[in-house]
């Protein structure tokens, strides 16, 4: 069986180092929070403000003027310090955040991210993924390894617009793992998931990798 | 001396606002959007204008009040979803959006505030968002220029203030507007309380007098939650 | 009689208004803060990270961590705030202060200032000076007419290593005020000192200058 | 966890320093100087070093012990008066000094730690300071390109600290230590004392503990004065 969700975001959450400062993204990202090792302390980063992210607030605790960086309502904690958003960005453009773990849409075995728009749909904006996916020290991605159609999403080269070109250094699907050199080095198959076998990812994926299981 | 504070957010923004004036408004979502002074932009009718901000408002609030009054011609934010009007109007090209990323905008802000007419990041580099601006190596990595902004006015909101116009935000809902209310030609501030000038300790300042020029205490604040998410109580 | 120091800085106090940020630099500037004119309000930036700067401590109540840019011991008041040096120098460069009152070796009848170094002599350093003289709305100097030599300081063309290259508004000297164009307008002797003959000024005064008294 | 605390500034430098790295140290003139960890650089007999920060100490306070123990090779500073064997060393060229306009230098640290390579600022523009920079017009006026500065080590003196290494600063002692904390690879934090995690509010830290590699409670503080001014009471 491939991975879950849940078996993808507890395979992201071993990246995780004690004393780490953390941003999370949306969707399979967030389920990370709720998976940290025992025994290590991490701290979430919030790109709109806030380092120090609590868990969701009890109905009578929420506060509108405290929410995330998707707009939930959520808590802080005793080490929790705000701050505004130009601050927020010098702290993750300045390399200062250890680690981001965010979804895409299509990695290319050069490290390439693209996760914010496709041409002809309606474009959200990129919010803070560019500066994210820029800025970050190590940059994990977790996203499905194929489409619904069954077409691979990781690729040679993305045929998305980029969110970061160079970017990416480890990639987590529902199959495996791949370690990626942002500076050229290719792409290393370092993991399979569940009971997935190696032929299995050969044939679902576009880009070239190597093998180190 | 100078008074600083208004009666109320209309009177706040009379006789400055312009048809195809620069516009930047703080907020990230509907977190600690300037709620009065948008109405009031709203009702000021100026039309053609340039909004500077994270979002342009979402359906039925914020900024989507004067974007719906038909006042917008152009938007520089990093976010627009959950914006059916704004989508429409984009799609059929009856409005120009330029994205920016999230922390670019914000840099951009701030420089613009700062003097700082220009500056490098490796934010966008090798992206749309490079496309037609100037890429430059240091130190053996890529960048991008990109430049400061300024606004004719600037709206922000803060939870505090005092008559000299010092500001004091809360939580998550500082966000944009400290770097927000360096870069206004005039800016205009919003807060929940006005408390007597010496109140706030020197060292809890956000932001300084010297950046607001205008003052207004806000009314029927609505801070409307975009998502809200609970947890249970444990069951004891 | 020419003006004296403080004649000089009650000259440049006249040029503060009601709701002005003034910064004042060290020598005569400084005088000015006692010379407000009544009713008006000015509040006093120190560019070590604070507005809202108030007088002298009482002998009991001196602080270490309260001096201003010439690390005088002083006080604050009820509206003051406190600030990095980046946001201070931000508040300056960004153009928020509206006047800066400081000294000068030689001034150009193109605006142009020297006054943080003079060749073979230890360079202390320019400190502030350059980044208050390229920022601040107006900028006024105030210094003698005439080194003690009997050499003019104002001159067609700064000898000394420049502080800023057109960026004098207003030049105050014992002999009169001239009003002078940053951008290649020329200088216009507006006022003169006391008793001080036009002729006097001529005679002393090496820039070229138009005569609007 | 990893904990931040360090007995003593000896102990937060030990195994950290090296002869040819750059320190940055904050403070304006003697105020806000981390006094014990300049001991500490001083007793760690590095060598060679570059020194940024506003100043280089006084004669016998501050950086001055460093500069008197024959450690610093070139300075980078804004103001370097009343400080004799500075002075001596550069009229012999014994010393490199790189004089920074201030504001310049606090953005080109700020720089440093928010990842931006260079900006323009007009300061400078036409004197020494842009000789050998380039420059360029943004709207028509001129402005003078500057780049960022890292720091190997970067020392602070902050007033309170909890033991995230989250940090409050006192009045003007606030002046370069910000920036300084965020452009250090390791970043020291001296403090006065320490206070339990929660005692901060959130809203009023200065430093986000995310800066602070390592963090100590000086001892003994001079916190000498360099100009006493003050003014006689009114009589009654």
């Amino acid at each position: 069986m491939a991975w879950t969700r849940e078996e993808m975001a507890a395979r992201a959450a071993q990246e995780l180092k004690d004393g780490f400062y953390v941003n999370l993204g949306i969707g399979i990202p967030t389920l990370v929070a709720n998976l940290i090792p025992p025994g290590i302390q991490v701290t979430l980063q919030s790109e709109n403000g806030m380092l120090g992210m609590g868990p969701f607030p009890y109905e009578d605790e929420v506060d509108p003027d405290l929410i995330n960086a998707g707009k939930q309502t959520i808590t802080e904690l005793p080490q929790t310090s705000y701050f505004s958003s130009a601050d927020s960005f010098a702290m993750i453009r300045g390399g200062h955040i250890n680690l981001s773990i965010l979804g895409g849409m299509q990695v290319s075995a050069t490290g390439d991210l693209a996760n914010w728009m496709v041409p002809g749909k309606m474009v959200k904006g990129m919010g803070g993924a560019m500066d994210l996916v820029a800025g970050v020290g190590r940059v994990v991605v977790v996203m499905e390894h194929c489409e619904k159609s069954g077409e691979s999403k990781f690729k040679p080269e993305c045929a998305l617009p980029l969110t970061g070109k160079g970017v990416v250094d480890l990639l987590i699907t529902d199959l495996g793992v791949f370690e990626i050199d942002r500076r050229g080095g290719g792409a290393k198959l370092i993991e399979l998931a569940g009971d997935v076998s190696l032929d299995e990812v050969k044939a679902k994926t576009e880009a070239p990798f190597t093998v180190a299981l | 001396m100078k008074l600083k504070l208004y009666p109320d957010a209309h009177a706040a923004l009379e006789g400055i606002t312009f048809d195809g004036m620069t516009v930047m408004s703080g907020g990230f979502g509907l977190c600690g959007i300037p709620e009065n002074l948008i109405v009031a932009l709203r009702d000021s009718g100026a039309k053609d204008l340039t909004v500077i901000g994270n979002n342009v408002g979402c359906d039925e609030h914020g900024m989507w009040l004067v974007l719906a009054n038909n006042q917008i011609k152009k938007v520089l934010a990093s976010y627009v979803g959950e914006n059916k009007i704004l989508e429409s109007r984009f799609m059929k090209s009856e409005i120009e959006i330029e994205f920016n990323p999230q922390g670019t905008l914000a840099e951009r802000i701030r420089a613009g505030g700062a003097g700082i007419p220009a500056f490098y990041t490796r934010t966008g580099y090798g992206t749309k968002v490079a496309e037609g601006k100037e890429t430059r190596q240091f130190n053996g990595d890529w960048y991008v220029m990109e430049t400061g902004l300024v606004s004719d006015i600037s709206l922000v909101k803060a939870w505090k203030a005092d008559a000299e116009g010092n500001l004091v935000y809360r939580k998550t809902a500082r966000n944009f507007n400290p770097m927000i209310a360096t870069a206004g030609k005039i800016t205009i501030a919003e807060v929940e309380e006005i408390v007597p000038v010496g109140s706030f300790d020197p060292d809890h300042i956000h932001t300084p007098g010297i950046f607001v020029q205008r003052l207004v205490v806000g009314k029927h604040y609505v801070k409307h939650i975009e998502r809200l998410t609970t947890r249970p109580r444990e069951k004891l």
